[in-house]
């Protein structure tokens, strides 16, 4: 094995691997981060199509510097692009649309997640609050909750954990986790998280060694 | 029944009164009313309970209303990039609801529809449903959330008619539609007037009877909180 | 007096008298029948935009032959035409409207109102039921709520009454009550009604003895 | 992903069961679904319950299907001007539950956006509120009425690009775009099929999200209830 391998997925790979998940014809909110790099990984012929939670189907790329409109933002509040198939709407409708399980995929970042499935990803206690935005609403309504993140904190601490510490942003929600070394998933909420890929190099016992959550392996 | 006022001074005459509850539309800095900002601003009035997405940041937007201590608790559901925000609320000065997007933008579109309160899956579990009603419907765990009505509603329009039919362009749609509504007066800003009869009517965005006092705010600077792009490759 | 007189006020002239509570700017609701009539009674000069709840604010005339729109009807499933003011929604954002309490009045008719303000409306038991359409909803949310309809019923019986006979439309909503005979007004929800005006040949006396409700005069 | 079929029977393959829900949009016979209405009568699927404002007239619209009695229950607002619809309620064959239309539309709107419950005032006092939980707020009292979440929407809309973004016409929006939004899926009969980038992005009614199969159904013969008209005066 190279060395470099032994380090697991990088950011992008993380992200191409959540683009796996992908379907034709499916309704995708990104959240910010590693998250937003699954649009430059939607396979070629599948039509994926974004949405933006302040009011937007159809976010296309980032615009040239003289297409730049403040107009149009994402709900990151970069500025974007428009496609001939999007549609903007208000922000009562989006999350009407993310509330009522229009949107088949969400992917986002977390700083915990457990073993339940919970996710706490908007929030240190101490530390400045910023606000939740529309994680709440993306969690308790999208179809598929996919989490990405790095598998341990910088303290090497697990992320993957029995109970989240942090408070949350939903319970139970989570159906699957990609970490730069592996893939958790879940076939219902009911049900314990497995672990159905290692990144190459890796091993399910590397996995093992920083996961505190129990899975099936 | 002039909707047209000449100045934001002029359209929020004898709107505005200490404690009142004013919702405002706007996302970051895309589409907020900020003449009339300016406007409550430079008039005083104190003690204010906003709801609003956001609270600006630091002297732009909401912010602005921050810096001069006359909010007293903002209902909003991301408050980030505002140093001023940051240091009243750390020192308990300023009263902070923290409420999901979703369920913020739910609630002022059921105060304007006459929907007291609604269930919603939004926050279950979580600090936001403490000492909320909760209630079962088919096996699944909701809480209760309250439809917001505001004395007043501040909006940012792209364009409106003189009977006060109004569009909104692109994502500056955002908050400011579900925040007209639920107001007991909607004053907009807008960027340009139209005669009567150049709007089309199935296009609409924001029906005349929501827009009770109006002006033209143009022109506008319009700032980008994040300017990204990208190159154009090489021909 | 002349004869004609002493039958009080006709159709549109019960319309009329509905028409002088209409406002500079006032947005309107109209129900089916002598209320429609108001329409045609609006004073020159003022600015009343009339509301239908199928979803349509700016109600213009009936069209001509060759303006006839089956796309464009009013909650009568009438036939109409559009001003230039006029703009369409759905029916869910036309009932968000009156519901939540933007139409400030409401011209509606009636087959009993109780003089606490009931009205009732919408159903004869024993007799096919229809519906109550919108009638519910436009009692429970506008603003002012004026009936116009019959002093007393065909077979001469009062219509304006201690307490509906038939089931209720809504319960302590009606502001203002405008007969062939007289006018009732109270002040707020927790007032009685007062009579506060006659038609033309009728005497307070005359109104009395075809009124079972108990009013202020 | 295609979401343009050949045929209302082929839009519909796979989605119809005896026993379901389905929202229905249209206001008397003003933009009603009525291509997807005659495909579903020929399936010969039964027992359904069918949410719709109106029930059609006789053997137009939602008249069809109970014609051939395949309507177990009507959930409606106004059922006036249709005599086999009396017929079968008068004889306790067809189930109705009367709902009032703001109540009926909100309904919709509110199971498309999960929201499985909401308060209104609507209705209190009324034979419409009896069994139903009342709340009071501010002084005020309420009654909770529940999110209709269909299997199946069906509605009709004026264009529609290839992607599904669709738009309205008139007064034929009515319950459509509450009733699309109401359903696990929703099939939306159109007039007119246009390219992608052909509505303007500001102008879409229902976002492409919604509509998950659509056929092209004209022509349209578009019946009307009632025709009124005035005369020109003379020249």
């Amino acid at each position: 094995m190279a060395t470099t391998m032994t380090k697991g997925w990088d950011r992008n790979q993380m992200a191409a691997r959540a683009a796996r998940e992908l379907r034709d014809g499916y309704y995708v909110n990104l959240g910010i981060g590693i998250p937003t790099l699954v649009a430059n990984n939607i396979p070629e012929g599948m039509t994926v199509t974004l949405q933006s939670e302040n009011g937007m189907l159809g976010i296309g790329p980032f615009p040239y510097e003289d297409e730049v409109d403040p107009d149009l933002i994402n709900a990151g509040k970069q500025t974007i692009s428009q496609l001939p198939s999007s549609s903007y709407f208000s922000s009562a409708d989006s999350f009407a649309m993310i509330r009522g399980g229009h949107i088949d995929l969400t992917v986002l970042g977390a700083m915990e997640v457990s073993e339940k499935g919970d996710i706490a990803n908007w929030m240190i206690p101490g530390k400045m609050i910023k606000g939740m935005g529309g994680a709440m609403d993306l969690v308790a309504g999208v179809k598929k909750i996919i989490v990405v993140m790095e598998h341990v904190s910088k303290n090497g601490d697990p992320k993957f954990i029995p109970e989240c510490t942090l408070p949350l942003t939903g319970k139970n929600v989570v159906d699957m986790i990609i970490t730069d070394l592996a893939v958790f998933q879940r076939p219902d909420h009911g049900s314990p998280f497995k672990l159905i890929e290692v990144a190459p190099g890796i091993t399910a016992d590397d996995v093992a060694a920083k996961t505190s959550a129990r899975y099936d392996s | 029944m002039q909707k047209m006022h000449p100045s934001a001074e002029a359209a929020l005459d004898g709107l505005l009164f200490d404690g009142m509850t004013i919702c405002a539309g706007g996302f970051g800095l895309c589409g907020i009313p900020e003449r009339l900002i300016q406007a409550i601003q430079a008039s005083g009035v104190k003690d204010l309970v906003v709801a609003s997405n956001n609270a600006g940041i630091d002297n732009e937007g909401l912010g602005k209303l921050l810096r001069t201590r006359q909010v007293r608790k903002m209902i909003s559901s991301y408050v980030g990039e505002n140093k001023e925000f940051e240091r009243q609320f750390l020192a308990g000065e300023l009263e902070v609801e923290f409420c999901p997007q979703g369920t913020l933008a739910e609630r002022m579109r059921a105060g304007g529809a006459g929907i007291p309160g609604f269930y919603t899956k939004t926050g279950v579990g979580t600090q936001v449903a403490e000492g909320k009603e909760h209630k079962e419907f088919e096996g699944e765990t909701y809480i209760l959330e309250r439809g917001i009505r505001a004395d007043l509603s501040i909006i940012k329009g792209w364009k409106a008619d003189e009977a006060g039919n109004l569009v909104f362009r692109k994502t500056a749609r955002n908050f400011n539609q579900p925040a007209a509504t639920s107001g007991k007066v909607c004053v907009a800003e807008v960027e340009e007037i139209v005669p009567v009869g150049s709007l089309d009517p199935d296009s609409v965005h924001l029906p005349s009877i929501y827009v009770k006092r109006m002006i033209l705010g143009a022109p506008y600077e319009k700032k980008i909180e994040f300017r990204t792009v990208r190159q154009r490759e090489a021909a």
